[in-house]
C-alpha cells in the first residue's frame, strides 16, 4: 500500500493519533486495563480510596519493574530468562550481607549493582559476541547464579535485612494531598518509568528498536550492535536488582521470592504489543500490560476464582494476545494472494 | 512442433508493464538464449514460467496442453524447471536429500536413502559429473558444485524445459566449462534450455537461437548464427538518451581527490586502484558477480579490504568498520533497501536519523530539524515523519535512505543500484539530486546495471570483471563498449 | 574443497562426536573422582541408577529434539508429564483391569495437547516458545486446581514393569531406546521426518520444493506430547502414584532443551541429532551421579550444568559461520 | 511475492474447536481428582468437606499432646510414648555401621536446622564408634529423585541402615518397601511413608496436634463469629494437610468464620493477600500452617497501619522475635526439629542392640506467651531461620554450628 499524500512536518492532531493508537495492540491494552480497573473497584470498593489504590500499585511495583527490564531485551530482539535468578541472588545478598547493620547498606547496594552489571554484561556478551542464543545464554547464567545462591544459603535463605533498608518496600509518605498515602515503591516505579520513556526517546532507545527491527541495517549505519544489545541485558539485570530491593523490602527474604516473575514479565511485554523478535512496541504499553495482569489476578482473587487457575488464565491471555492478531493477518494475506491470481 | 510456446504474455506491477505481449517458441532440444539489459523483463518471464508469478494475460503451452500455474510445484509437475540465481538448497542436508526434497523415493512406504542416493548418482553420471557424491553435505560443496546440484534437482523433475538465470554468475572459468558440458548432454537428450545471461560470449558459445528483450518487449528472436556480438549488443541497447538524465552544467568544477585506493583487495575483489574527486560522478559497470558491490563494501568497511592502501582526503586510513567509514565522511547507499537500508517497522524520521544517532548522538537535535526540511526538499510523499517506512513506495523509501546518509554530511557517496525498483519519476528526481550533490562538492561512486543510466550520469565509467578493474572509459562511452569490456568479448574497443 | 574429504573431515569433527567425547571425558573424570572419594563409579548399582535417571528425561528429550529440529520449542512438556501421570494413576486406581484404560487416557491426552501445540505453531503460526508456554500454563492451572499432592494408584503390572531390569539395565530404559530407534526411523525413513529437517532448515526452500510445511510441524509437536506422556507413565511406574508436581519438580522443559542443545542441535532449527541429544542427557546424568557420589551440595549441579551448556553452545556457534564464497585468497576476516 | 498456502477459515474454526473441546473434556472429568477444600473461596470450606480429616487420628494426637512421655524431659529427643518395641538383637553390629540417608529436601529453615542437629549427633555417634559414616542424598523436593536416591543406595548395597525422610508418603512407599526388603533396618522420620514395613517411624506427635494447639489458641482468643484468615503453604503435603484439617475442625466447632488461601509460602503473596483482606474487612486472627508465613502476615497489618490481631506462627526465631518485639497476641506450635537427631540415635541404638519403639512418638511442646522470653534467651545469637526446638544444646558443635548463616 502506498500513500501519495505530500510529506508534511506537522504531526496529525493528537486525538486522531490517540484514536489510531488505541486500535493497535499496544494501545488496546490501556482500554483493557481501564476495564479491569473498573471491575476491581466494583469488587473491592475500598480500593477506590486513593491511599489504598496507591498501596495496591505499590505492591505490584516489583513485577512492573521486571517487565520494564524485560521490555528492553525483547525489543532488541532477544529474551532474558535470568531475571528470577538475579532477583533471588540479590534478595539473599541484601538479607545476609546487610543483616541488622544499617551502615552496611551502601556498600552492599554497590555490590548488588556490581553483580547486576556483571551478569548483564555476561548475558549480553555471550549472546552477541559468542553467538549463544539468548534463550540458552540467559538460561545458563540463571542456572549458575541461582545455583550459587542456594548453595551459599543451603537451600533456604532467611534473615531479613535491617528495617531501615526495607522501608523502601514497606514505607511511604503519608498525608499526601489527593493520593493520601504514597508508598516509596510507587515513587521508584514512577522514576524508572520516566527514565525508561526518556531513554527510549534518546538515540540509544531508538537504535535499540532499530536493532530489533533490522540488525544488519543498524550495523551498516555505524552502530555497534553487540554493545546496544548488551546494554539492554545490563538494563534488564539492573531492573531485576531494583525489583529485588523493593521486594526484599516489601516481603523479606524467602527461597521463593521472585519465582516465575520473568515469565509473567514476558507475558506482560507480549500482551503490551511488543513483538517477540524485536523492533516493535511501546515501553508504556508493556508496563500497562504488566499492571493489567496484576489487576486481573487480584480481581480473580476477589471474585473467588481459585488461585490455582492463575497460570491457566495467564496462558489463555498469551495465546489470545498472539493468536487473534495472527489469525487476522493470515486471512488478509490469503486475500492478497487471491488478488494476484490471473484475472480471468 | 515447439517444446514450449509463450503466447502474447503480459505482466505488470503496480501499473508498470514489465512484460507486454511476448511471443516465444522454444524448440525441442535447443538452447535458447534470452538476453536484455536489467529491467528488460528477463527474470519476470522466468518467474512466470516457474509458477512464482501468474501472468496478467497471455498463455503458455507445453505441447498441446495449456498451462496455468499458481504454485511452483505445478510448474515442476508440468516438466518446466527453473534454476534461479540464489540457490534453493539446504546446506545441512545431503545432495540426494536436497534433490528429492518433497519427492523422496519410497520402498514399501519407507523412504530409501540407498535408492535416493543411487538415483541422484545416476543423475550425475548422466550429466557426466563425477566430482559430486550424492551423500555429501551440500554445505561442503563448492559454489559450482552447488550450482550443478541445482541443475540436477531441476532435471530430476523429468523436466522437458529448464530455464537458467545467470547460472555462471558465481562460477570461475574452468567451472563454466563443466556447466557447458552438462548443458550439451541435456540438449542431446532432447531437453530444452532457456538460458539467461549477460555474458554474451556464453550466449554465443551455447545458444542455437537468441531472443532479445528490451523494456518488456520482445525485440527479435533469431538464430545465433545470424548474429554477431556487436549486432546483438546493438539490439539489446539503444534506448533514447533524451534529456532524461541531468547533465553536468558546464561550469561544474571537479575538485581534488577525496578518495583513492591503491591495489586494494580482499577475498572477493583484487588489485582495485581508483581515484575519486569531489564534484564528480564515477560510474562502475560490470556483470552480475563481477564484484561491484564488494568494492563499495570494501570502501564502506562492511567487508573491509585486507590488502592495499586507502586514502581519504590525502590521509592513509584503515577502514575496518562502517562506523570508521562514516566518521571519514563515507556514505554507502546499499543495493537492497529492505534488507540493509531501512528498518521497515520504524518511522520515517527514525530511519532518517539512524546513522546520526549511531555515530554522532550529540548532533541528533540539529539533525532532526534538518531532517524535516531535507525530507521536504526531497519531495518525499508520506503521511508524516511518524509513518512507518514499510508503507512507502520504493522511490520514497530510497529518498529516506538518501536523507539518512546526507544528514551525516558525507564527502563520498557510494550508490549501489540507486534506482533499482523505483518508478521513472523518482528516478528522474534522483538523477537531478545526484547532480546537485556533485555540484555541491560531493564525490559520487555509482554502481548500476542500467547502462543508459551510467552513461547518462557518470563523468567516467570503471568496468569490473571477475573482481578486477578491467577498463576505465570516458563519459558518454557507448553501451557496446561497456558491455564488451564487462563481458570480456573483444571488440577492439575495450581497454 | 572436495565434497567427500570434507564429509570425512566433518564426521570426525562432527558435533555429535564432540558430545560423546565430552561424555567420555566426564565419565572418566567421574570414575577417578569417585575412586578418590573411596567409592566406585562403574558399579552395576550406580550404572543402573544412572540409566534410570536418563530414562524419563530421555523420553522427553526425544520429542524435544524433533521440535527443536523444526526451529520450534516445547515448554509444555513438564506439565504434560505431570498430567499423564495423574491421569494414568487416576484411572488405574491400583486395579489390574484398568491398566490399558489408564495408559490410553494418559497417552491420548498427552498427544492431544501436543497436537494443539502443533496446530497453534503450524497453522496459526504463533511462535513456538509462546504457544507451548501458553498451553503449558493452561495445563498447569488445570493440574494444580484438580489435583493436590500425589494421587491415584498405578496398576500392579505397571509398577512391576517399572522395577524390571535386564542385568543392570532397567527395562524402561530399553523402552526409551526403542522409542529413540522408532523416531530415528521416522526421521530418516519417512518423508514427514525428512521434511522436519527441511522446514527447520529453510521453510521457504521446503515450500518451493512442494513440502506442506504445516505437516511436519504438527506431527513433531504431537509426538513431543506423546513422548512426554510416555515419560509420565514411566514416572507412575516408578512412583506407583500420579503427582501433579512431578514434571515441574524435574524441570523437564529447560533441562530437555538444554540437553538437546548440548547435543549439538541449533535452536534455529534444521540441525541436530537424536544421538547428540542422548549424549547431552548422558552428560547431565553422569555429572549428577558424580556429584551425588562425592556428596557435593546438589545446588552446585545447576552451576556445573549452566557452565557446560553455555561453553558447549559457544563452541558449536564458533563452528558454523556462514561465509560468502571467496574468489581471492588471503581474504580471511 | 510468497504464494503461501491459503489458510481456509475452516481450519481455524476446527483448530479452536479442538482447543475448546480439549479444555472442556479435561475440566469435565478429572480422574482421581482429589481436590479437598477449595481455597480462598471464603466460607465455602468446611472440615467435613476436607477429605484429609480423620477423626480417629485427630483424637489420638489430641490425647498424645498432653500425654506423659517415657524418659527425661531434659532430653526430649530421647523421650517416647510407651508402646511396642523393636527387638534389636538381629540388628546389632560388631563394627561401626554405615548409614544411608535419603533426604527429601533442605529447602526450608526447619529442615536446615534439623539437618545441622543431625550432623552434630553424627559426630557423637562416630566418636563412640557406633556409626562409620553417613551418606546423604538430597532429593530437592522431587519424588522421582528421591526414589532414584533410595534405589541407588539399595543397588550400591553397602548400607548397614537406611534413614528416609520421605518427600511425599505415597510416592516413596514403593522405594521404602524395596529398602525394607534388603533386611537392613529402615528408619522413617518427619513425614510418613505410606507403608508400615519400616523398622521404626520417628516423628513428634504430629500435624493434628500442631493444628489443635494453634487453632485452640485462636478459638480461645477470638470471639465467636470472628474472622480468621488461614494461610496454607501447599496442598497435598500430608504434614500441612493434617495441620489444616485439625485447625479447620477446631475453627468450625468454635464457630469462627474462616478464609483460607494457598500462598506457596511466598511472602509477597501473603502480604498482598492479607492487604486485600484487611482492605475488605476486619481480620481477627491469622493462622498459618508454617512459621515462615507469620512474619509477612504481621507486617501486612503494620504496613496497613492496622493493629496486629492474633497471629500464630511456629517456633522459628524470626517469628518468636517479631512476636516479642511487636507484642501482639501470638502462639508458637512446635513440630519438634530434634527428631532429626532422634532418627540417627534410633539407628545407633539398633547397631548397639538397644531396642527402640516401633512407633517413636516424640513430645511436641508448643511455646505459649509465658515461655516466649525463655525460648528467645535460650537461642541468643541464632539466625532468624533457627528453630527453638532444635534440641542440640548438649552437642559438641553448640552453639557455633547452628549460627552459620
Amino acid at each position: 500500500m502506498t500513500t501519495t499524500t505530500r510529506f508534511t512536518t506537522e504531526r496529525r492532531p493528537l486525538l486522531a493519533r490517540v484514536g489510531r493508537g488505541l486500535r493497535t495492540p499496544g494501545g488496546a491494552i490501556f482500554v483493557l486495563l481501564a476495564i479491569l480497573l473498573v471491575g476491581l473497584f466494583l469488587y473491592n470498593p475500598s480500593l477506590g480510596d486513593p491511599g489504598q489504590f496507591m498501596r495496591f500499585l505499590g505492591r505490584t511495583a516489583p513485577i512492573l519493574i521486571v517487565a520494564l527490564g524485560q521490555y528492553f531485551v525483547i525489543v532488541s530482539g532477544e529474551i532474558d530468562l535470568s531475571m528470577a535468578a538475579i532477583i533471588a541472588a540479590q534478595v539473599v545478598l541484601a538479607g545476609n550481607l546487610i543483616g541488622q547493620d544499617a551502615s552496611r547498606i551502601l556498600p552492599v547496594v554497590l555490590l548488588m549493582a556490581l553483580l547486576a552489571l556483571v551478569v548483564g554484561l555476561l548475558n549480553g556478551v555471550l549472546t552477541t559476541l559468542f553467538r549463544v542464543p539468548s534463550f540458552i545464554a540467559t538460561l545458563g547464567t540463571a542456572l549458575v547464579v541461582s545455583g550459587i545462591t542456594f548453595y551459599a544459603t543451603g537451600g533456604a535463605p532467611s534473615g531479613n535485612p535491617v528495617d531501615s533498608f526495607r522501608e523502601i518496600g514497606r514505607g511511604g509518605i503519608d498525608k499526601v494531598p489527593v493520593f493520601g498515602f504514597v508508598p516509596y515503591s510507587t515513587i521508584v516505579l514512577a522514576v524508572l518509568v520516566v527514565l525508561a520513556l526518556v531513554l527510549m526517546r534518546r538515540p540509544f532507545g531508538r537504535m535499540l528498536l532499530a536493532v530489533g527491527d533490522n540488525a544488519r541495517m543498524t550495523a551498516l549505519a555505524g552502530a555497534s550492535v553487540w554493545w546496544l544489545r548488551t546494554r539492554a541485558f545490563i538494563l534488564s539485570a539492573f531492573a531485576s536488582t531494583i525489583a529485588a530491593i523493593v521486594l526484599v523490602g516489601y516481603a523479606g527474604v524467602s527461597p521463593v521470592v521472585g519465582q516465575g516473575y520473568q515469565f509473567i514479565a514476558i507475558t506482560a511485554v507480549i500482551l503490551g504489543g511488543v513483538v517477540l523478535g524485536g523492533g516493535r512496541g511501546w515501553v508504556l504499553s508493556a508496563i500497562a500490560a504488566a499492571f493489567a495482569l496484576e489487576v486481573l489476578f487480584s480481581l480473580l482473587d476477589f471474585i473467588g476464582v481459585q488461585s490455582t487457575w492463575r497460570p491457566a488464565v495467564q496462558g489463555v491471555i498469551i495465546l489470545v494476545a498472539l493468536g487473534v492478531p495472527l489469525l487476522r493477518f493470515t486471512r488478509r494475506r490469503s486475500q492478497t494472494l487471491r488478488s494476484n491470481r490471473p484475472n480471468k | 512442433m515447439p517444446a514450449l510456446s509463450i503466447r502474447s504474455l503480459s505482466k505488470s506491477f503496480f501499473g508498470y508493464p514489465v512484460l507486454s505481449d511476448i511471443d516465444i517458441d522454444l524448440e525441442v532440444g535447443e538452447v535458447h538464449g534470452l538476453v536484455g539489459e536489467n529491467g528488460a523483463g528477463k527474470s519476470t518471464l522466468m518467474k512466470i514460467l516457474a509458477g512464482v508469478y501468474a501472468p496478467d494475460s497471455g498463455s503458455i503451452h507445453l505441447g498441446e496442453t495449456d498451462l496455468r500455474f499458481t504454485h511452483p510445484t505445478q510448474a515442476h509437475a508440468a516438466g518446466i524447471s527453473t534454476v534461479f540465481q540464489e540457490f534453493n538448497l539446504l546446506p545441512d542436508r545431503s545432495v540426494a536429500q536436497n534433490i528429492y526434497l518433497g519427492r523422496e523415493p519410497r520402498v514399501r512406504g519407507f523412504v530409501s536413502s540407498a535408492l535416493m542416493n543411487r538415483n541422484a548418482q545416476a543423475l550425475f553420471d548422466s550429466l557426466g559429473v563425477t566430482t559430486i557424491s550424492a551423500s555429501a553435505r551440500v554445505g561442503d560443496l563448492s559454489v559450482a558444485q552447488q550450482q550443478i546440484v541445482e541443475i540436477a534437482k531441476a532435471l530430476s523433475y523429468d523436466a522437458r524445459v529448464i530455464s537458467m538465470d545467470e547460472p555462471t554468475a558465481a562460477l570461475a572459468d574452468h567451472e563454466v566449462a563443466l556447466l557447458y558440458g552438462i548443458i550439451r548432454t541435456l540438449t542431446s537428450r532432447g531437453v530444452t534450455i532457456l538460458y539467461v545471461s549477460h555474458r554474451l560470449r556464453e550466449i554465443f558459445d551455447l545458444c542455437d537461437r537468441i531472443s532479445v528483450l528490451k523494456d518488456g518487449v520482445l525485440v527479435t528472436t533469431r538464430a545465433a548464427a545470424e548474429l554477431d556480438e556487436q549486432e546483438l549488443v546493438r539490439l539489446m541497447v539503444g534506448r533514447p538518451l533524451s534529456t532524461f538524465f541531468a547533465t553536468a552544467d558546464a561550469d561544474a568544477v571537479v575538485g581534488d581527490v577525496v578518495l583513492s585506493l591503491q591495489s586494494a583487495g580482499n577475498a572477493w575483489v583484487d588489485d582495485i586502484s581508483l581515484e575519486l574527486r569531489s564534484g564528480e560522478i564515477v560510474g562502475m559497470a560490470g556483470l552480475q558477480g563481477a564484484g561491484r558491490t564488494e568494492v563499495l563494501e570494501g570502501i564502506a568497511g562492511s567487508a573491509p579490504f585486507t590488502r592495499g592502501t586507502v586514502e581519504v582526503a590525502g590521509k592513509t586510513v584503515r577502514i575496518r568498520s562502517p562506523r570508521r567509514a562514516i566518521q571519514l565522511g563515507i556514505a554507502h547507499i546499499t543495493e537492497d533497501r529492505k534488507a540493509t537500508g531501512l528498518a521497515l517497522g520504524q518511522s520515517v524520521l527514525d530511519n532518517a536519523l539512524s546513522v546520526v544517532r549511531a555515530t554522532t548522538p550529540r548532533r541528533v537535535g540539529a539533525a532532526r530539524r534538518r531532517a524535516l526540511t531535507m525530507l521536504q526538499d526531497l519531495e518525499l510523499s508520506a503521511r508524516g515523519p511518524d509513518q512507518e517506512v514499510r508503507y512507502l513506495s520504493g522511490g520514497n523509501q530510497q529518498k529516506v535512505v538518501l536523507a539518512k546518509w546526507l544528514l551525516t554530511e558525507p564527502r563520498v557517496l557510494l550508490l549501489d543500484e540507486p534506482t533499482r525498483g523505483i518508478d521513472v519519476g523518482a528516478k528522474q528526481a534522483l538523477y537531478v539530486l545526484m547532480r546537485t550533490l556533485a555540484a555541491a562538492g560531493h564525490a559520487i561512486l555509482m554502481v548500476s546495471s542500467e547502462l543508459p543510466e551510467l552513461i547518462g550520469m557518470a563523468d567516467r565509467i570503471l568496468v569490473l570483471r571477475d573482481g578486477r578493474l578491467v577498463a576505465e572509459l570516458p563519459a558518454a562511452s557507448d553501451e557496446e563498449t561497456i558491455l564488451a569490456a564487462a563481458s570480456g568479448i573483444d571488440t577492439g574497443v575495450a581497454a | 574443497m572436495n565434497g567427500r574429504t570434507a564429509a570425512v573431515r566433518r564426521t570426525l569433527g562432527s558435533t555429535t562426536a564432540t558430545v560423546y567425547a565430552i561424555f567420555v571425558v566426564v565419565a572418566i573424570a567421574g570414575a577417578i573422582l569417585a575412586a578418590t572419594a573411596g567409592s566406585a563409579f562403574f558399579t552395576e548399582g550406580n550404572l543402573e541408577s544412572l540409566l534410570t535417571a536418563t530414562t524419563v528425561l530421555g523420553l522427553v528429550a526425544i520429542g524435544q529434539t524433533l521440535v527443536v529440529l523444526l526451529g520450534s520449542l516445547d515448554l509444555s512438556v513438564p506439565f504434560v508429564v505431570s498430567l499423564s501421570s495423574v491421569l494414568a494413576a487416576g484411572v488405574m486406581l491400583g486395579s489390574a483391569d484398568n491398566l490399558v484404560a489408564g495408559i490410553l487416557t494418559a497417552v491420548v491426552a498427552s498427544t492431544l495437547i501436543g497436537l494443539v501445540n502443533g496446530l497453534l505453531v503450524g497453522l496459526v503460526k504463533i511462535n513456538g516458545f509462546i504457544a507451548t508456554l501458553g498451553i503449558g500454563l493452561i495445563v498447569s492451572g488445570y493440574l494444580f486446581t484438580n489435583y493436590q499432592g500425589s494421587t491415584g494408584q498405578a496398576s500392579p503390572q505397571l509398577v512391576a514393569f517399572g522395577g524390571l531390569t535386564l542385568g543392570f539395565v532397567p527395562v524402561t530404559t530399553i523402552l526409551m531406546f526403542a522409542c529413540l530407534a522408532i523416531v530415528m526411523v521416522l526421521l530418516t525413513r519417512t518423508r514427514t521426518g525428512m521434511h522436519v529437517f527441511a522446514v527447520g532448515g529453510d521453510p521457504e526452500v521446503a515450500r518451493m520444493s512442494g513440502v506442506r510445511n504445516a505437516v511436519p510441524v504438527i506431527v513433531a509437536h504431537a509426538l513431543s506430547g506423546l513422548f512426554a506422556g510416555l515419560a509420565g507413565l514411566v514416572v507412575v511406574a516408578r512412583l506407583g502414584v500420579g503427582s501433579p508436581q512431578v514434571g515441574s519438580q524435574g524441570g523437564y522443559d529447560l533441562l530437555s532443551i538444554a540437553a538437546v542443545v548440548l547435543g549439538g542441535a541449533v535452536l534455529a532449527g534444521g540441525r541436530g541429532s537424536l544421538w547428540g541429544s542422548l549424549g547431552g542427557i548422558l552428560i547431565f546424568a553422569t555429572i549428577d551421579s558424580i556429584l551425588g557420589i562425592l556428596q557435593v551440595n546438589p545446588y552446585l549441579k545447576d552451576v556445573v550444568r549452566g557452565v557446560i551448556i553455555i561453553v558447549a553452545v559457544a563452541v558449536y556457534a564458533r563452528r558454523s559461520v556462514p561465509r560468502r564464497p571467496a574468489r581471492f585468497g588471503g581474504g580471511a576476516r | 511475492m510468497k504464494g503461501k498456502f491459503v489458510q481456509k477459515p475452516r481450519t481455524k474454526t476446527m483448530l479452536f474447536g479442538v482447543l475448546g473441546s480439549l479444555v472442556l473434556v479435561l475440566t469435565a472429568c478429572a480422574p482421581g481428582s482429589n481436590t479437598g477444600t477449595t481455597p480462598n473461596t471464603g466460607t465455602g470450606s468446611t472440615a467435613s468437606a476436607n477429605p484429609s480429616f480423620d477423626q480417629k487420628t485427630f483424637d489420638t494426637e489430641n490425647a498424645q499432646r498432653t500425654a506423659t512421655f517415657t524418659g527425661d524431659p531434659a532430653t526430649p529427643w530421647l523421650q517416647y510414648l510407651p508402646g511396642a518395641m523393636v527387638d534389636a538383637s538381629k540388628t546389632k553390629l560388631d563394627h561401626p555401621g554405615k548409614v544411608c540417608f535419603s533426604n527429601a529436601a533442605l529447602s526450608n529453615t526447619w529442615r536446615q536446622t534439623g539437618w545441622i542437629t543431625m550432623q552434630q549427633q553424627l559426630k557423637v555417634l562416630q566418636s563412640q564408634g557406633v556409626i562409620s559414616k553417613l551418606e546423604a542424598r538430597n532429593a530437592q523436593d522431587s519424588d522421582d529423585t528421591q526414589v532414584a536416591d533410595i534405589d541407588y543406595f539399595i543397588n550400591e548395597n553397602n548400607c548397614d541402615a537406611y534413614i528416609i525422610a520421605p518427600n511425599s508418603p505415597k510416592a516413596t512407599a514403593g522405594a521404602v518397601e524395596r529398602a525394607c526388603a534388603t533386611g537392613k533396618p529402615v528408619i522413617i522420620f518427619d513425614r510418613g511413608a505410606g507403608t508400615d514395613c519400616e523398622t521404626s517411624f520417628v516423628h513428634s506427635v504430629g500435624g493434628y496436634a500442631w493444628g489443635i494447639d494453634s487453632a485452640s489458641f485462636i478459638a480461645a482468643n477470638v470471639k465467636k463469629g470472628g474472622h480468621v484468615v488461614a494461610l496454607r503453604t501447599a496442598p497435598g503435603v500430608d504434614v500441612f494437610e493434617q495441620r489444616w484439617a485439625a485447625a479447620q475442625h477446631i475453627f468450625e466447632k468454635a464457630g469462627l468464620k474462616v478464609t483460607d488461601y494457598l500462598t506457596g509460602a511466598d511472602p509477597a503473596k501473603i502480604k498482598s493477600t492479607l492487604s486485600d483482606e484487611i482492605a475488605k474487612g476486619t481480620v481477627d486472627a491469622v493462622w498459618v500452617d508454617l512459621g515462615d508465613q507469620a512474619v509477612p502476615a504481621v507486617e501486612a497489618f503494620e504496613d496497613a497501619g492496622k493493629p496486629i490481631p492474633v497471629v500464630t506462627g511456629e517456633d522459628v526465631l524470626s517469628y518468636l522475635r517479631a512476636w516479642k518485639a511487636k507484642g501482639f497476641k501470638g502462639f508458637a506450635p512446635v513440630y519438634s526439629a530434634y527428631q532429626w537427631r532422634t532418627a540417627l540415635i534410633a539407628v545407633g541404638d539398633l547397631f548397639q542392640g538397644k531396642e527402640i519403639p516401633k512407633d517413636w512418638v516424640l513430645p511436641q511442646v508448643p511455646v505459649p506467651a509465658d515461655k516466649l522470653d525463655a525460648a528467645i534467651n535460650a537461642n541468643k545469637g541464632m539466625p532468624d531461620g533457627h528453630y527453638a526446638s532444635f534440641g542440640g544444646e548438649d552437642l559438641p558443635g553448640y552453639p557455633t554450628a547452628w549460627q552459620k548463616p
